[in-house]
């Protein structure tokens, strides 16, 4: 009995546009299950993950927790695109399983309507809007362009920085405002209007990792893109940067994890991670990776401390809880379920992220 | 607002669109057929121009030549297992059946050139002009040029050739053109193999204008069919003009609206054009 | 003859009566329950859009605006106005109707690509509005539609096990309809505009207002598929204007050979239980999709029900009798 | 006169589905030579000159020997035989309706060769034996009256350069007058060196320019014989009859 | 006007033009029930195009009366309903389905069922179903196709029994006024006697005819009154003797055929 393993669900987008990044994330998991499953599992028990594809389709993503829910899994980490987020939120909650989100940022999810009980990991929008609302202030910067994706997320990020901006009792110009839909790769029209407009900082807010962000940001390079591009938070993974090439150079970021930069470098349960990460898949983890792999861990250590898999107790020892010793470090979770996280404003150099140092 | 600049990127764009939308006119306006798989196979016509330059080393001038033959290759296959359909002139299993090559095309790319995007860059499009406030890329250039020079091959062979009127032959009546001494399936296959070729030279001229993922395809297969209706079924220098039109209306509706919108108005607009003129706008109201 | 009709009677009320038992019959379990009211909805979605491209001939690519307007009615009365299943039906079929009368107007003149064309526009600009108009939620979608209960009878579904009576029902009366449909007289005028227009009119028929009819017809039995959807999924986006069901329904239309009656239904069930049970990840599913396709359109002039000629008489064909069935004359 | 037949068909059996419509031992046409296909509604006529080219809008099998100048053709595609000059004018629907009738007559097939009896009819002779399809040169083939297009499916026929020409029923649709004209130029076709087998409805009409006719009757040859012979062959009295009421 | 002695059909000054081609111009004619009209002329005369003007398929100037009431703006369907009907030069089937479904297929008007009563009356509608199938063979037995037929699909059957078919189709249910184009094209032996003890029982059930014909033979005999058009316009008017004789008809139409 004790060698039943316990499963995991898995669900992101292994297929389409988000692919790579929806299996690299499953990877992580599976690297971090690995790792558990070293130091012992979970309550004497192996891990087992059973991974799915939800295609980036809610109708999809929604058949797949089902069908992991009939598997009889323990808890689903799932999450890439917001909508299938969403759809399989009620479903997972009708079941009595737990929901971990690892990515989708809307903040419906975190409302509790399609799960009282929700708990993501990824930063939301407000908490992004802040760290570059902040560095508009602090770089002087009077012209305030945005390049905004027109759905609920780039949205929703665009007001968090304006308000952040008001708050800050900034005094700016908001000389362009373009939005796009979701899978635009040609920006030179967008362009053409933020260029005339002659900005000092141009906000991009575009969460189309494969195609979207760094077709803008070459795009950007080309039309002479006058002042300082800035990508909202988490926008810009490596993979980005690696098909932007040289037009990255100089693009401005945050985000909230680097695998080898301080406090992360030197945490050991991070080299740890990234080291099984490169032994078992060749490949050096990003945020995504880490917030997918942190979201076992924080529900591998609830359930080790508790001695239960129901969903009830382990929701909430994770909702308003503390961890030590997790890949992102001690951490600290909200009373409505969401991470709390410390963003890092980086610049790219050389096609590499070069972390600003701290400021704050 | 700086209008020229929007004006040269309408242009460019319009040419794109209409270069990308070549293949279909002849197949619809000429030969009564459609093609729904023709987003893949611009998606398809990019990935093997890429290939053939990052993976095999090829020159962009090689390169092409590679992806138009693949995209022959695959539209003979396409019109080969069709055939039957064709003859029949079975239009609704027409439209599915390559609905259903899109598909395995997608999948079988997506399987062997990996999800990731990839920029396919050519000597062409490293290369930008810049005139005082005005910029494009040589690639631009190219993209404008053929499509105008193809175009008119195009619009001769088909009004003036014994080419072209076969093909127009067959597409009325493929059993009577049999009795004129035509080998139908050869037009067929022919036409379809014109098909491959051209939607892949558009997809090695356009694609290194923006970065490639095997899970595009969608917009084009759209735009093209756009292009198509609009500019009158079959008529080639009407969709060389939807084309430009289209292209000039999305920088404009961009410009002045929001490009968040531009697709979206274009169809509003394409609905209500249709809805006066359902012939499109190359043929005249009542017409036939 | 009336023992023929009989007997035909009992022939389609022995299937309909056991069709009910096949999630039991498979197991039931949660997934298999999950699973069968799946097909049962998406089946009554296709059966609107079969009557369209088999009755009259044209590829509407539409019909995910009825879905849509079915499940986003359901998702805003139910959620926002409290309202019960049997009003969010009735809403429902009305804004579909409502729709379908501005579609087909705005398409009564259009044939083959261009109608396809237009209605496929119509599409993607619903999909435009749907994504953006924060009414329907914007591109985060409708969340809180409560579960399915009609405190009238005292019937509630929580789950897709409960609600598998309400899919099943609702899979019945839209065969019914569209079998219906194929008989009246609207069915054959239906035909006779696709068939030869210029006929049909010399022959009494509006192509026009049949058109029209017609749409009318298949718009409300593709939203109440929405309808259903709204309440089993219990949340509503714009991704039900997305491509998948466009291509689900057109695959179950066409998949099993056209014009058959159960072959929607069939069609669905067939790539729902590969997509579920035999998947082998999205891009290798789409080849597989995709070949399938090809193979029952291209090689099976019967679709894949030619190749079992021996369980074709569960089908019956949809149009008239034909000669064999007519009996003989002394 | 050469006497080897240009057009031969031996044991030539069509069926459709289950039916048997057309069984034939040997037909034969001359250099030179009209031959006049008569016989009821359903007789098989259409089919007899159908499958001589391979050709249908059904799916018949067709089996038995096709031979062109001795050529056995019967394994070519109906495109390979009308390159081989033998030409079929089909009834029904006979011109593009899309194209003009400029275009209609615009040569299609590749190069039809010359020579061996072969004379390709240039757009002015033909306009010259059609005046009225010179008149309507720009019409759309869908513009034109229902006459117009028979005249317009004659004339594509003789700009193939045909060896032997199949007619199916050209005076179907035809004023008259122009029946005759149309049986008369077939006739000076023949006398200027075409082969031509006519399946004619009206005998009437037929019996005048024919060299030699042949009565079907479901799919088998009842009669046959030169035109003077038949003329009083009862047989052909009561086709006869039916047609001049 | 009395409904009696009056015509079915009158069309009066009837005019069509196509571009700059004035292919009819200034028709006047009328049919009376239980009569023949023929129309002859030379090929493009404008005869074809004189129906698709009094069935309201092309744009027209004129006026048509049908009973003596005023049809010229009623859309061509209701045309049809009220008993005007035509059939077409170059045959038109349904092509899909066979010719008993063809037949059944024109008779809804009689036997078809509305889409509710079908829905809540499933054996009501089975029932007429099946008259209409008995009724469709009978229909069709009496316009020459034989049964042998009645399950082959439209283009597989003799060119002749096809032109039977298209008017048959074109009968459908019944008629008033019937416009016949080219009945006889294609038509011999046997089929010609049946085309014409067709076209006298359709008189005698005092149907009023209208029967556009190049086959001189079938329309003098059966004709009660002739009009002749040429380019478009009429040439002369009246009963088949006259026609015969008028030395204008013999110049353009007839020619030394006669
Ligand atoms: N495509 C087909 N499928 C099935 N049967 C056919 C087909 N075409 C012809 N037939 C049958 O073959 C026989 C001969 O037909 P055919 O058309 O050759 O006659 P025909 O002599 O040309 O008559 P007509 O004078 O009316 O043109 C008929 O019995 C007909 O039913
Ligand atoms: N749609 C059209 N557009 C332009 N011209 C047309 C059109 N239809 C017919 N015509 C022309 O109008 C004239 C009259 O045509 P119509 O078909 O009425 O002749 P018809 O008397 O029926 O001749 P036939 O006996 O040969 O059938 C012809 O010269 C024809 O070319
Ligand atoms: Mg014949
Ligand atoms: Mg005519």
């Amino acid at each position: 009995q004790a060698q039943q393993p316990i499963k995991v669900g898995v669900i992101f987008p292994l297929s389409g546009g988000a692919g790579p990044q929806g299996q690299h994330v499953t990877q992580a998991i599976q690297a971090m299950a690995s790792i558990i499953n070293d130091a012992g599992g979970v309550m004497g028990r192996p891990i087992q993950i059973i991974s799915r594809d939800d295609e980036s389709t809610p109708a999809v993503g929604v058949s797949r927790a089902n069908e992991l829910i009939s598997e009889g899994v323990s808890v689903i980490i799932e999450g890439w695109n917001s909508p299938v987020t969403l759809a399989m939120q009620p479903v997972i909650n009708r079941a009595g399983i737990l929901d971990i989100t690892a990515i989708s940022k809307a903040d419906p999810i975190l409302s509790g309507e399609g799960n009282p009980l929700a708990v993501r990991l990824n930063s939301s929008n407000s908490q992004d809007g802040a760290v570059i609302a902040k560095y508009i202030g602090d770089s002087g910067a009077k012209r305030v362009a945005f390049l905004t994706e027109n759905d609920a997320y780039g949205n929703g990020a665009q007001e968090a920085i304006e308000a952040e901006l008001k708050k800050m009792n900034y005094q700016y110009e908001k000389v362009a405002e373009e939005k796009f839909p979701f899978n635009q790769a040609d920006f030179r029209v967008a362009l053409t209007n933020v260029r005339a407009a002659n900005p000092d900082v141009t906000v991009a807010i575009n969460a189309n990792e494969g195609l979207g962000m760094p077709a803008l940001i070459r795009q950007a390079k080309q039309s002479r893109l006058p002042g300082k591009l800035v990508t909202a938070v988490g926008t810009v993974a490596p993979s980005v940067i690696q098909v932007a090439g040289e037009a990255a150079n100089g693009v401005l970021g945050a985000d909230i994890y680097f695998p080898d930069v301080e406090p992360f470098a030197s945490n050991p349960e991070n080299q740890k991670f990234v080291k099984k990460t490169q032994e078992m898949f060749n490949y050096t983890p990003d945020k995504y990776m880490a917030l997918g792999a942190t979201a076992l861990q924080v529900w591998a250590k609830a359930v080790n401390e508790l001695k239960t898999l129901d969903k009830e107790p382990i929701a909430k020892r994770i909702r308003g809880g503390n961890f030590t010793g997790t890949v992102m470090g001690d951490i600290k979770f909200a009373p409505n379920g969401q991470l709390e996280s410390n963003h890092k404003l980086f610049t790219v150099e050389d096609q590499k992220i070069v972390v600003r140092p701290a400021s704050n | 607002m700086n209008l020229t600049q929007q004006l040269v990127n309408g242009i460019v764009l319009g040419h794109a669109y209409a270069l990308i939308a070549i293949g279909w006119t002849v197949l619809l306006g000429v030969a009564r057929l459609v093609n729904f798989g023709h987003g893949q196979m611009y998606m398809l016509g990019a990935f093997v121009t890429w290939y053939g330059i990052s993976r095999l080393g090829l020159p962009y001038i090689l390169a092409i030549p590679l992806a138009m033959l693949v995209g022959v290759a695959v539209g003979y296959v396409m019109q080969r297992v069709m055939l039957q359909l064709t003859l029949k002139q079975d239009l609704v299993s027409i439209m599915i059946v390559t609905l259903g090559f899109g598909y395995v095309l997608h999948g079988a790319a997506a399987l062997f050139f990996g999800s990731t995007g990839q920029i396919l860059s050519t000597p062409l499009s490293m290369e930008d002009v810049y005139w005082g406030d005005l910029w494009f890329t040589y690639q631009d250039i190219a993209i404008v040029i053929v499509a105008i020079l193809f175009f008119a091959a195009l619009k001769y062979i088909i009004d003036r050739t014994r080419l072209g009127r076969l093909a127009r032959m067959v597409a009325e009546d493929p059993q009577l053109a049999e009795l004129a001494g035509i080998n139908v399936k050869r037009v067929y296959l022919g036409v379809f193999a014109f098909e491959g070729a051209a939607v892949a030279l558009a997809a090695a001229l356009v694609a290194p204008r923006t970065p490639i993922l095997t899970s595009m395809g969608f917009d084009e297969v759209i735009i093209t069919f756009v292009v198509v209706v609009l500019g009158g079924i079959g008529s080639v220098l009407g969709s060389y003009l939807a084309g430009l039109a289209l292209g000039l209306f999305v920088a404009f509706f961009g410009a002045f609206v929001s490009p968040a919108y531009a697709m979206a108005a274009a169809f509003a607009v394409l609905i209500a054009v249709l809805v006066i003129r359902p012939g499109g706008l190359a043929v005249s109201p009542g017409g036939r | 003859m009336i023992m023929n009709t009989g007997l035909k009677t009992i022939l389609f009320a022995a299937p309909a009566v056991l069709g009910f038992f096949v999630p039991m019959a498979l197991g039931g379990s949660g997934a298999v329950y999950a699973a069968c009211v799946l097909v049962a909805i998406f089946a009554v979605m296709s059966y609107g859009l079969d009557i369209i491209v088999s009755d009259l001939g044209e590829v509407s690519l539409a019909h995910t605006v009825f879905f849509a307007a079915g499940a986003y009615t359901t998702a805003l009365l139910s959620a926002s106005a409290g309202m019960g299943p049997i009003l969010s039906l009735a809403g429902s079929i009305l804004v579909a109707l409502a729709v379908a009368a501005l579609l087909g107007f705005v398409t009564l003149q259009l044939r083959e690509f261009v109608f396809s064309l237009v209605t496929y526009a119509v599409a993607v600009v619903a999909a435009t509005i749907a994504q953006n108009w924060s009414f329907l939620g914007g591109s985060d979608g409708l969340r809180g539609i409560p579960p399915f209960e009609i405190s009238l009878l005292g019937f509630s579904a929580r789950n897709d096990q409960e609600l598998w009576p309400v899919a099943y029902l609702l899979l019945l009366v839209a065969i019914y309809m569209v079998s219906s449909f194929r008989r009246s007289k609207l069915g054959k005028a239906a035909m006779m505009v696709h068939l030869n227009q210029r006929l049909a009119v010399t022959s009494g028929v509006d192509p026009q207002q049949t058109r029209l009819q017609v749409f009318l017809l298949s718009a409300p039995i593709t939203a109440s598929a929405g309808w259903l959807y709204a309440y089993q999924r219990a949340y509503i986006s714009a991704d039900v204007l997305e491509a998948y069901f466009l291509i689900l329904m057109l695959t179950a239309v066409v998949v099993m050979g056209r014009r058959l009656l159960l072959g929607p239904l069939a069609g669905v069930a067939l790539i729902l239980v590969q997509e579920k049970f035999f998947s082998f990840g999205g891009y290798v599913d789409k080849i597989i999709l995709g070949s399938v396709l090809i193979v029952s359109l291209a090689f099976l002039p019967n679709g894949i029900i030619g190749l079992f000629a021996s369980i074709r008489t569960l089908f019956p064909r949809r149009t008239m009798p034909i000669g064999k069935t007519i009996p003989e004359r002394s | 006169m050469n006497t080897r037949p240009v057009l031969e068909t031996t044991d030539l059996k069509v069926a459709y589905g289950g039916n048997l419509a057309l069984d034939l031992p040997r037909i034969a046409v001359r250099e030179r030579e009209l031959v006049g296909v008569v016989g009821a509604n359903g007789a098989g006529k259409s089919t007899l000159v159908n499958s001589l080219l391979g050709w249908s809008r059904g799916s018949p099998k067709v089996s038995g020997k096709v031979l062109l100048d001795g050529r056995d053709i019967s394994a070519l595609p109906p495109h390979e035989r009308v390159k081989a000059g033998l030409l079929l004018i089909p009834e029904g629907k006979l011109v593009f309706t899309q194209m003009s009738t400029e275009e209609n007559l615009a040569s299609t097939a590749d190069d039809a060769p010359a020579g061996q009896g072969r004379r390709r009819y240039s757009t002015d002779e033909v306009y010259a034996l059609f005046p009225r399809l010179y008149e309507r040169r720009h019409h759309l083939g869908s513009q034109l009256s229902g006459g117009e297009r028979q005249m317009l499916g004659i004339a594509r026929a003789l700009r193939l350069g045909p060896r032997a020409l199949l007619l199916d029923e050209p005076s179907i649709g035809l004023a008259p007058r122009l029946v005759s004209t149309v049986l008369e130029t077939v006739r000076s076709l023949v006398d200027s060196g075409l082969t031509v087998l006519l399946v004619e409805q009206n005998v009437h009409a037929a019996i005048e320019v024919v060299d030699r006719l042949i009565l079907l009757e479901r799919g088998r040859i009842l009669a046959e014989g030169t035109a003077s012979e038949m003329r009083d062959d009862p047989r052909i009295a009561e086709a006869y009859l039916g047609a001049h009421v | 006007m009395s409904g009696v002695t009056g015509p079915v059909l009158r069309v009066e000054a009837l005019g069509v033009s196509y571009g700059a081609l004035v292919a009819l111009d200034d028709v006047t004619w009328s049919v009376r029930e239980g009569e023949i009209l023929g129309i002859i002329g030379p090929n493009g005369a404008g005869k074809s195009s004189c129906y698709d003007a009094v069935t309201h398929l092309v744009r027209r100037r004129g006026q048509v009366f049908l009973n003596g009431e005023e049809v010229t703006d009623i859309a061509p369907h209701l045309l049809a309903e009220r008993g005007l009907k035509r059939a077409f030069q170059q045959n038109a089937f349904f092509h899909e389905m066979t010719v008993l479904e063809n037949m059944i297929t024109v008779l809804q008007d009689r036997y078809g069922t509305g889409l509710v009563a079908t829905t809540l009356l499933p054996f009501a509608e089975a029932r007429r179903r099946r008259d209409a199938v008995e009724d469709a063979r009978q229909r069709l037995m009496r316009f020459g196709i034989p049964e042998a037929y009645h399950g082959l699909k439209p283009t597989n059957i003799p060119y002749g029994t096809q032109r039977m078919l298209s008017i048959a189709l074109a009968y459908g249910s019944g008629a008033k006024a019937l416009l016949l184009d080219e009945p006889a094209a294609g038509l011999g032996g046997k089929d010609m006697t049946h085309l014409i003890d067709l076209l006298i029982s359709l008189k005698q059930e005092r149907l009023a005819l209208v029967v556009i014909e190049h086959h001189m033979d079938l329309i003098m005999s059966v004709a009660d009154k002739i009009v002749v058009l040429e380019q478009g316009r009429l040439l002369a008017t009246g009963t088949p003797q006259q026609i015969q004789s008028d030395p204008r008809v013999l110049e353009a139409y007839l020619g030394r055929a006669q």
